[in-house]
């Protein structure tokens, strides 16, 4: 097992240094905005391919992690929170994405969500939320609309959806936002600001899936939803910054956040963030830190009879 | 009076839980050894915190084998039993492993309100023919264990045995001192000590008998261990620096003890939400390029195999321990078992490759963790130390083992491989991808997966791909079936009959073959370290005994072989049966083997 | 002009997913049926929805098997290809089931762009001898196609194949028809169509040959079913009415069906959160007196693995169904392979029990819910019904199987036991705990566990006890292999060679069997649909042959024998090794059984 | 598989009918007030024992169906919501209980505590919340307080724990109220108003574990905690009204509920009701219901050519 090098100054990354094969996703997915939303931020940032992880479940949008030039982990379904914690915790020093689906997270994968944000540890979380489980041909998935007709509830869906953002928020999250596929701008500025974000960085991603369910997310027109904005926010994008209703939300307001998320009108941005959540990997290395060091060659001297 | 020397002896401290048997226990080895004595004790651990006292679930204790040689096992059948009161009594002889010659010295305290349920339970003693030494703990002890809230009753038994166990006073209660030493206040301490006094003098006047028990120096730098301590502390000295659980028994304890210590070493122990999550972030961690371990029990267990799968597909090394507990489900928590090997070989759906280690004793615990992290990191894939409740909780006193202090797993020496009966591995070994970076490594940028991928990676469903793929997975485990060397051998090299062992049951295999050479029995013992894969002379090996068989501490019948024999049969056809193959939560006494030996022999 | 006729012929229509070419095959085998042909169907599924076409990925299309008699299997060799472009010519050829003198169709529509792509494919072509007949699309029709938004190429290739198997225009366009019926607007019809008749044109003037095929009429009420279709119609017959799943290829299916169906019959259909919740509802229901099945394939099997063990312990009845892919982890989901036995056998910690079925065909799939519920409530504890990728979506036209509408498990007829070569159970069999009701029932009151418990229920942790519960739940599984008949044998009741198979293998073998004799070779076939417990007369009926090798599409090697192999090496210590083991992804061949049959006997 | 009989009048049912043998918990133990409460409840409303079922998980208080005379599920850890839920579909006359501790809840079963809620199935949760995984021998719980030395994190809890009522509410959850075990009018009344709910009722309680942690839980003072109250919702506890602080609360009032669940100080009472939840039972019954019945003998003529 190679341990890494030491870091060496890497060229300038381009967005070409960042692809790889050509994604294996439909013509039209909004995976591909996600993606590139991604990219641009990696490239704006200049992050090092070579310290840089994605980490995926199973599903369309899981696999992401292929399409970058970086580290990645495809792993199982529901459960890359659980391979981005151990990362986090082994390898503080490297740059941490998550990528999951509606399905992966919230439905096999909602105690790990549960924990991931409990534990607040440092990583970009992206929600790609199709509103569907797309990979395995169209059932529903908690954040399916009501009666929307999918394979296994063929009458239209039969609940009313999970609110992914209350979900967060409920659960105590330092840090949630939401953004779009099909609004680049603000998909990358969103990425940057939980970057920056110490913590857990819960971003929802309403992701189009033409091959399923063409007619959701009208993203031609955008009466039907909000940026929210604010000098610790994110901005509007800018495309449609004049088209669309912009609302002030202060995102330390954590009613306000709770109230904006349960409502019915969907609004983009930065919902709530807590910078001084406690970090349970940084805690972990503090631990180490403070701990008395201890002489390997005499560990068994406390059996000592 | 009556004082008898015993090469081996065996006795019980029976109590409801919560009332400190096994700390008057743990005192008493520690005379023992300050005595130079060898031990090997066995805790009884309710399934509950406190069942109410007085009832066959709250049976506590502590079983002690002295030996003045270096016992490997908890032994055969008990020579003395002090009692609290005769539910938990009742409970424990129901388990049959008393000697015909056992005396009881049962605590008649709770007679008076119980005189039928006491009246039974002699006449169940007395029907077995054993000897009962009735006594009652004296008034004024009494009032001085009620002036201490109930406890204290532990010190009393504990001088009535240091006094049958003829040990000096002073020593005693040196031992008790350093127990509790700061944390008891003054005037309690007195209490117990006088309390640990009056039961040595009530012994003094009840028992007609004492056991000698000489006392002479000990020989070099000893400790006192279990199998859960020595498993931890070898993971520290085998590098690992990520330790991820989820807490269930028998495995917790293993967690408790690096949650004090693995800070001090630089590693990180992360208690997860659940199983998966545990396994997740283990594998997360090694993919990270950190030696990283999940430990667990069964149901547990039953909770890591998707992730299992994926570990060796992803070609993430990784570390899994499995405390066996009594099964199937949840079964008996606090028991022992040996009946997840075929959960363990064959859990995760698909053809999966893995690596089996079983340990058998307190430095296999201690060195088990070098050799899976070794096999871990040079195959990429999973490798499994298997132990169980018996390994995990008893302990005894050993000569110091020798840290190692592995940083990289090519420094694993000689002498752990030698333990485990293994050779070094060829230097390079095929992945199924060609590059096998850990992230940071510039240039080394690769995808893992759970899908089937080329050499190079890439998601690949085509059917020459995939089968080599699995080629050069199993290929690795291969390697490692070609390194073994015969397995550790007790006894003569050929003869009328075979016993295989693996796990808890070396110690009662290899006393066994001792009492069997004593009586003339061509017998001898093979004990597997590895267990899966299986070393390939097995069956030149076997085809020197009459007869070969398993002995293992789970469900077997006519019909169904248990675990270790099916996979002997599939891997020799060989016609092994278990000599003994049951499932009672107790482990097998060298006795019953001899026993079932000569009844196989006879037959 | 040739005219061919062949007593069997394959054909395969390939092209990019998401342009219909199993929809064209699907209208092409409606006319075959209607000419009373036997047909067996398999399609070829990408792993993801719409990989980017021109890629290898990118794969999707059907193979057919026409022929003279009712095929039992997907048969050896495909005669003719008919491919959209050469990349996904080039992906099939790889898995070499392409006979010496098969004629490639070769679309060269992409040619201009790609010509060096093309060039090599070529090549490829000519040195393995095939034959390729490039063509291209007339100008008309791309226009039309370019107008229908890109697509209708899939109906211009089956007017191509229409003509080759000298179809009848007419009765082709009815099926068209039939199959776009309401769906598609007049102009678009018109256009599809005119595309269809293109194609033949096409055909005509560039294709040297036809194959003769000859109509007759269809004898008796006939189904056309798939594998899936048909497990989801027998759970309902079978008198389930609860089933719990959570979606995955290739058993989610099986859900899609009943979603729309079991409502009719008054069951509900459970889209749980995970598989863990999925088998948890199917218990809790089942515990309720409900008839549940929870279905699955190999990622959420690892994860039902606790709960699996857990409703044998409870005594809780369950069905469980493993509809088996390519694995380890996550394989190649829309492949098929049998490599789950061991963990469906094994998978869950500790001792368990469980009563296995496979299915064979899409007649087994009917019945197999039947005798699988017969066993679980009888038994209390879970019975797997594995089936796997091939069996679950191939599909063909069958007689119509007989409605059972089972109501009580006791109703179950003897023609279903006989089908699965198993008798009747003894009336009463013993549980581990003396009460069994169901909630509601006055009296009954009684709580389950994962514990151990005694037979009134209570937690007990003796070791008798637990020894006993193991005895009691070991001996349901030995009623059933006492139960079990002589599997179903194929040729000669003695021989030089006995194949043994199990599931989607069955057609293959008893094709090869046929083969064998013809060439004189003593060959035989034994099928297992009850493949654990294994009936106790296997060891004498293999000493009736020379050979005994098993066929297995599962990965296996000289140092590790293939599931089945293993399993049977076990049970009759009979040296026996796989046939063919192999996991490539594809079913096994008749042809090459013959082969490898050849091969071993000449050793 | 025996069906069951027709429901037969059973006699008065009283406490003593409900024991079975002696519960296997600690003297002091407040699992011991717990099942009392419900015991309590089950005379009081006459509930036939042999029609009600209660399922748990694994932990100390998921011993608790064995302490009932009625049908129980002892099930495996962090899944009783699975095993329930099951229940509910198939069985809908029956009176459901499910009993779960804070780890059987919120750490392994974290996932199946969303779905439940979200699901909305007809029974009574009951959290029984020590803040500690007690039956395996004391570590750290999600509801740990901080700094609280356990085995597992013996340099004290590391991280704020997770709070159940305000993960509840995030969920959407339907009903939730919050008792103690040393409050018993208080509890009963929860158990009564929660039972009456139509939908997956959260209840969560207080419960003291004396051995691990006999400090946690003040139950001589209520000083720290104070009772909601309103027409719709939970009389404050007789024995405690007048000594401790009880504050009105809507519980049709969700951002208030939120408030109270997301504060410091502790509250009893019902925090939120919404009665008109859809309830997945309901509907998966209604399916069967609306569905054109069809013909068993006819089964396969779907698939006639
Ligand atoms: C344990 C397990 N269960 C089920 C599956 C099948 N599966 C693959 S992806 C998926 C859901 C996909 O939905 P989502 O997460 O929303 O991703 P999308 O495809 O919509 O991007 C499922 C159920 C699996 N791979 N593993
Ligand atoms: C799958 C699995 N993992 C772990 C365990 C061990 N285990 C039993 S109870 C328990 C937690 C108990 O805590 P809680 O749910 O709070 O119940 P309490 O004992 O405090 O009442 C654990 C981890 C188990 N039985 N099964
Ligand atoms: S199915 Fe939907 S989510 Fe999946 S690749 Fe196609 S458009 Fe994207
Ligand atoms: S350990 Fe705590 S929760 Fe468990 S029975 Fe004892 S007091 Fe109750
Ligand atoms: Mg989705
Ligand atoms: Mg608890």
């Amino acid at each position: 097992m190679s341990t890494p090098a030491e870091e060496q100054p890497s060229p300038l990354v381009t967005v070409k240094d960042l692809n790889t094969e050509n994604p294996r996703w439909c013509a039209g997915c909004g995976d591909f905005g996600i993606i590139m939303g991604l990219k641009r931020f990696i490239v704006e940032r200049q992050l090092s391919p070579a310290k840089t992880v994605n980490v995926s479940g199973i599903g369309c949008s899981s696999r992401a992690p292929f399409y970058f030039n970086t580290y990645g982990v495809h792993s199982i379904h529901g459960r890359p929170i659980t391979v981005a914690m151990g990362i986090a915790l082994a390898r503080p020093d490297l740059n941490l994405f998550v990528h999951s689906g509606d399905g992966d997270t919230l439905s096999i994968g909602g105690n790990h969500l549960i924990h991931g944000i409990n534990k607040n540890f440092k990583c970009v979380f992206l929600m790609y939320d199709n509103e569907i489980y797309a990979l395995t041909k169209n059932q529903t998935s908690p954040t399916t609309r009501k009666d929307h007709v999918t394979n296994t509830q063929p009458q239209g869906s039969y609940l009313n959806p999970l609110n992914p953002l209350s979900v967060a928020i409920g659960l105590g999250a330092s840090f949630v936002a939401s953004t779009a596929d099909w609004i680049p701008d603000h998909l990358t500025n969103t990425l940057k600001t939980a970057f920056d974000h110490p913590g857990f960085a819960f971003v929802h991603i309403s992701q189009r899936c033409p091959h399923f369910d063409p007619n959701n997310f009208d993203h031609k027109s955008s009466s039907w939803f909000s940026f929210l904005k604010h000098p610790n926010g994110i901005e509007p994008d800018k495309r449609l910054a004049d088209k669309t209703e912009v609302i002030d939300h202060d995102p330390s307001n954590l009613a306000k956040a709770f109230e904006f998320a349960a409502a019915e009108r969907r609004y983009f941005g930065l919902f709530y963030q807590n910078k001084n959540k406690p970090r349970y990997d940084v805690v972990m290395h503090d631990l180490i830190k403070n701990a008395p060091p201890k002489d390997r060659s005499k560990i068994l001297d406390g059996f000592d009879i | 009076m009556l004082i008898e020397k015993r090469p081996v002896t065996r006795f019980e401290l029976l109590m409801d839980a919560g009332f400190g048997a096994q700390k008057a226990g743990d005192i008493l080895l520690g005379a023992f050894v300050a005595m130079g004595k060898f031990i090997y004790v066995e805790p009884m651990i309710p399934a509950e915190i406190s069942p109410p006292a007085r009832s066959r679930a709250a049976l506590s204790g502590v079983i002690i084998r002295l030996a003045e040689f270096d016992a490997t096992n908890i032994g055969n059948d008990t020579d003395l039993i002090l009692a609290s009161h005769e539910i938990v009594l009742d409970r424990r002889l129901e388990d049959r492993e008393y000697n015909s010659k056992c005396v009881i010295l049962l605590d008649m305290g709770d007679k008076e309100i119980n005189p039928d349920s006491y009246e039974a339970v002699l006449k169940k003693c007395t029907e077995q023919g054993l000897t009962v030494i009735p006594f009652a703990t004296d008034e004024v002890s009494k009032n001085t264990i009620k002036d201490l809230g109930g406890r204290g009753q532990n010190l009393y038994y504990l001088g009535m045995l240091s006094y049958i166990y003829n040990m000096d006073e002073e020593m005693v209660q040196a031992e008790i001192q350093k127990t509790f030493g700061k944390k008891l206040k003054p005037e309690v301490m007195q209490k117990n000590v006088t309390l640990y006094h009056n039961g040595y003098q009530l012994a003094k006047e009840k028992v007609f008998f004492r056991i000698q028990v000489d006392s002479k120096p000990r020989v070099g730098e000893k400790i006192l261990i279990d199998g859960n301590s020595s498993l931890a502390m070898g993971l520290i000295d085998a590098g690992f620096k990520l330790f991820s659980g989820y807490p269930i028994t028998p495995a917790s304890s293993i967690m408790h003890i690096l949650a004090k210590e693995l800070p001090s070493y630089g590693g990180i122990v992360h208690q997860a939400e659940d199983e998966i999550a545990a396994i997740g972030a283990a594998i997360g961690a090694y993919y990270g390029g950190v030696p990283s371990v999940t430990c667990t029990s069964g149901p547990g267990l039953s909770l890591k195999q998707e992730f299992i799968g994926y570990s060796q597909m992803a070609e993430i090394p990784l570390v899994v321990i499995d405390v066996q507990r009594g099964g199937p489900s949840t079964g008996m928590p606090t028991k022992t078992e040996q009946s997840d090997l075929p959960a363990v070989v064959f859990g995760s759906h698909g053809d999966y490759t893995k690596i089996v280690i079983s340990v058998s004793n307190v430095i296999d615990c201690f060195y088990a963790p070098h050799l899976a992290r070794y096999l871990a990191e040079k195959l990429c894939l999973p490798v499994f130390i298997m132990s169980d409740f018996q390994t995990a909780n008893s302990y005894k006193v050993i000569a110091k083992p020798k840290a190692v202090i592995m940083d990289q797993v090519d420094e694993i020496p000689d002498f752990i491989l030698e333990r485990f009966h293994i050779k070094r591995l060829p230097k390079d070994i095929e992945m199924t991808r060609t590059v096998q970076a850990v992230p940071g490594v510039e240039g080394g940028m690769r995808r893992v997966s759970g899908l089937n991928t080329d050499k190079l990676g890439r998601v690949n469903y085509g059917s020459v791909t995939n089968q080599q793929a699995h080629e050069i997975r199993n290929e690795k485990v291969h390697h490692v079936a070609r390194a073994l060397t015969l397995p550790e051998i007790f006894g003569p090299e050929e003869g009328d009959i075979l016993i295989v062992s693996w796990g808890s049951t070396r110690g009662a295999s290899e006393e066994a073959i001792t009492l069997c050479a004593k009586e003339g029995i061509k017998a001898a013992g093979m004990h597997l370290r590895v267990v899966y894969p299986l070393p390939l002379m097995l069956k030149d090996v076997f085809s020197k005994y009459k007869k070969v068989v398993t002995i293992e501490v789970a469900y077997g019948d006519d019909l169904k072989p248990s675990p270790l024999a099916f996979f002997l049969r599939a891997h020799t056809l060989v016609d092994i049966k278990p000599l003994i193959a049951e499932a009672t939560g107790r482990p097998i006494r060298p006795k019953i083997i001899l026993k079932r030996v000569k009844e196989v022999l006879s037959q």
